[in-house]
């Protein structure tokens, strides 16, 4: 086993574990706080299959915006949150059986799909940001996705906006 | 390669050949270098923050007209040392009921969240921790780590006070990350890379202040609310919500926040000169990287003792006025500007280094007249109520009518 | 490549041990003499009423729900600032569109009253 | 290099503990978390197979363009949901998912 393999394990295992935590944990405030430590675990792992840019986006994203974000909601509507009583619903345990199937038809077919073995090749080359910028602005290749992304973000901000300010005077 | 052209390369050479002779692995010995080099880099940070507070409140002492710290040494240049040995022997009181972990977290998180820049400032050609393809994201990203504390310090408290200003914090600092993440763009689209050793490459003809001077006040603006330092020191106004995030803390955990604080200064000073200031350029830079570390730490003083200046010159914001700053007159500024500077720059043709220029900063000169008169305009039109007493009736009014 | 990022992390991990240390070693040198009254939370020395989790405004999630658009978009820009110097007028043009796209959202934000302190 | 089959075993177990956490959870919030941990595990998987597919090919960017439109997607969903729950908080005083039921009126 090479170092980056072992890197790997200790970096998976946290994330799981967190992300077990993140489901399990009674309180929502640690559930988000044990969610930031598994999306740092993600980001670690983006590093280590050379895709750097994730990663920091990754951070940025998700630890610097979309955490902060569940957190402030979280804050928001604490006084719902009480942490007592079962966190879970009554059908849980159906739900894990299902949870565990669905693992268990993932892993057969990852497991049985002959492109498995695949071996990575050369990293990227240094300029890949470079094309992907380039790519985003390109019409023959991905401007439809650059453009939708920015109407999505401005639907999902006047949208969210819409929703959340305070409708003075009757019905939103 | 001699010690003066390329120090960082004949220390590791030194240091590894020796690990390597001892039967090390390659890898390992990569591994050990990079552990020794970014431990004492960081360590060297830290240590400068004890100069650092003396040398502010010397500063802010001239400023308001005293004489600042001077009985312990010469000039007082002991006194940080004295009150760092008195934190450190200070107790540590817990408060009732705080969340443990995240309570001691969040200062370590703090100083964390700066101390970590540093990793891809270069000092010097030669002279840097890691040469980053995505530096200028991974500074911004990296701020994250810092609100988090902010965000961990706040709630796990389980004080109101604690709580509230915690989160009041975190709502400006990402309020001001937008104009600061976007005037960061404009360098690298400038320079055409991220890697902050890169921008300062692309710096060698022409400085990126002079060709968008609109774009570094948006960044020094941005990094000092970011800071959270006076004139916008809303965060920890002491008069208003005791002190803000960090009252339950004690001690050095407390004292943790102000390194953080005062290493932050010094990092954005150090960001500013490297991003717009050229960085280590200068002459004969290239050869001697030594000199380039001489180049940037001068540039990155006179930005210090500016952001300082600043601190000791201006009353500090209303929370009000610190939102509408930000969204209603950076945000969009910042935004308008990137996408004139994009067109603009792309219509000068290749090679025009003058026009260029000229354009440019005709461009920024435009935005900056431009956003003046809108807020003479209409940021005007709101007169401030002036509350005075009424005119009290006087014995000898002749006496008073002749001052007014 | 690689080793940029070992040491990026390496020295993400040292700048969060030497705080840790630094606190540790504080805690081994100070007094330790805890008593009722000075543990409880300092509220100016009035009893804390209710719980001390309040519930505050929703204008702060307005504010991170604003950043976090803002933030999503530079995934976008920075690619194409990197590009920037090998691009077209229109590749340009395409991107002063995707700005534009979202100051009107801003706009939108700006004239619904969300971004005024409350 | 890691081996393909760790990582996507992974990335199916980070996308199942997601799973279990959607179904599972009372908390809406708690919910939206499982969520964002599931588009995660896409991620993790898209990255995947650029790294071991397609990272010399001509067109990397494909993968790429497919990683930033996940990451859209999850801010557009973690906005438009949270301001969706603190609306619904706010009239009826709860987050537990069964008993949001507004569209009965």
């Amino acid at each position: 086993m090479t170092a980056l393999q072992i890197i790997f394990l200790f970096v998976a295992a946290i994330t799981l574990a967190s992300a077990v935590m993140v489901v399990s944990a009674r309180r929502m405030m640690h559930a988000a706080l044990w969610l930031v430590l598994a999306l740092a675990g993600v980001a670690v792992i983006f590093a280590m299959l050379d895709a750097g840019f994730f990663a920091i986006v990754q951070v940025l994203v998700y630890i610097g915006a979309i955490s902060i974000l569940i957190i402030f909601a979280i804050m928001l509507t604490r006084k719902a949150m009480e942490d007592v009583g079962p966190q879970l619903n009554r059908g849980w345990w159906l739900a894990a059986l299902a949870v565990v199937g669905v693992f268990a038809g993932l892993a057969v077919v990852i497991v049985s799909w002959p492109g498995v073995m695949a071996t990575a090749g050369v990293g990227p080359d240094a300029d890949a940001i470079v094309n992907f910028g380039k790519d985003l602005v390109d019409p023959d290749k991905y401007v439809m996705p650059f453009e939708v992304a920015s109407v999505m973000l401005l639907a999902a901000l006047i949208g969210a906006i819409y929703v959340s300010v305070e409708h003075k005077g009757g019905q939103p | 390669m001699s010690f003066w052209t390329d120090p960082m390369a004949v220390i590791a050479n030194l240091i590894g050949g020796w690990l390597a002779g001892l039967g090390m692995t390659e890898g390992w010995v990569t591994f050990v270098l990079s552990f020794l080099g970014a431990g004492v880099y960081a360590l060297l940070v830290m240590l400068t923050v004890v100069l650092l507070i003396w040398v502010e409140r010397k500063l802010l002492g001239r400023f308001q007209d005293r004489l600042g710290p001077n009985r312990l040494g010469p000039w007082g240049i002991f006194q940080t040392i004295a009150d760092m040995l008195k934190i450190f022997t200070k107790e540590y009181i817990t408060p009732n009921g705080v969340d443990k972990v995240p309570y001691n977290l969040a200062p370590i998180l703090a100083v964390a969240g700066v101390l970590s820049v540093w990793a891809v400032i270069p000092l010097g050609a030669t002279i840097l921790g890691a040469n980053l393809n995505v530096g200028v994201l991974y500074v911004v990203a990296i701020g994250a780590i810092g609100e988090l504390g902010i965000i961990l310090a706040g709630w796990s408290s389980r004080n109101k006070f604690a709580t509230l200003g915690g989160f009041r914090a975190v709502a400006l600092l990402v309020s001001y990350e937008v104009p600061l993440v976007v005037s960061l763009i404009i360098p690298v689209l400038f320079s055409g890379s991220m890697g902050m050793n890169n921008i300062v490459h692309a710096q060698k003809d022409i400085w990126y202040i002079v060709l968008a001077p609109v774009a570094a006040l948006i960044f020094l603006i941005t990094s000092i609310a970011e800071n959270g330092r006076a004139p916008f020191d809303l965060t920890e106004a002491d008069s208003e919500i005791v002190a803000g995030f960090n009252v339950e803390y004690s001690g050095l955990k407390f004292g943790m926040y102000y390194v953080a604080d005062f290493m932050h200064t010094f990092t954005i000073a150090f960001l500013f000169s490297t991003l717009w200031l050229g960085g280590w350029q200068g002459p004969w830079a290239e050869k001697y990287p030594m000199l380039g570390l001489f180049y940037t730490a001068f540039k990155a003083w006179f930005i210090y003792f500016t952001i300082i200046w600043l601190r000791g010159s201006l009353p500090r914001f209303r929370i009000d006025q610190m939102i509408n700053l930000n969204w209603k007159v950076l945000t969009p500024l910042a935004l308008v500007l990137l996408m004139m500077t994009a067109i603009v720059n792309r219509l000068v043709p290749e090679g025009m280094l003058v026009v260029r220029t000229l354009a440019l900063l005709a461009v920024n000169g435009i935005l900056l007249v431009g956003t003046s008169w809108l807020l003479n305009k209409f940021a005007g039109r709101n007169k401030r109520v002036v509350v005075a007493p009424e005119p009290r009736p006087v014995a000898r009014p002749e006496q008073i009518s002749s001052e007014s | 490549m690689l080793n940029d990022w070992l040491y990026i992390g390496l020295f993400v991990f040292i700048s969060m041990a030497l705080p840790a240390i630094a606190i540790f070693a504080a805690g081994l040198l100070s007094p330790k003499k805890p008593n009722p009254i000075k543990s409880t939370s300092y509220e100016c020395g009035i009893e804390t009423v209710g719980p001390s989790w309040v519930q505050f405004k929703a204008q702060y999630y307005i504010y991170a729900l604003v950043f976090l658009v803002f933030d999503v978009e530079t995934i976008f820009l920075f690619p194409w600032a990197v590009a920037y110097n090998q691009l077209t007028l229109f590749g340009i043009i395409e991107a002063v569109l995707f700005i534009l796209i979202l100051l009107s959202g801003l706009l939108y934000a700006w004239k619904k009253g969300a971004l005024e302190w409350m | 290099m890691i081996p393909l089959p760790w990582l996507l075993i992974f990335a199916a177990a980070l996308f199942c503990i997601g799973l279990f956490g959607v179904l599972a959870r009372k908390n809406s919030v708690a919910i939206l978390m499982g969520v964002e941990l599931m588009l995660n595990a896409v991620n993790i998987n898209l990255i995947a197979f650029w790294r071991y597919f397609q990272a010399t090919g001509a067109d990397s960017s494909r993968a790429w363009t497919f990683v930033a439109v996940v990451l859209v997607a999850a801010a557009a969903e973690a906005a438009v949901g949270l301001a969706l729950i603190i609306s619904a908080y706010r009239k009826r005083k709860t987050v537990i998912a069964n008993e949001l039921n507004l569209m009965k009126g």
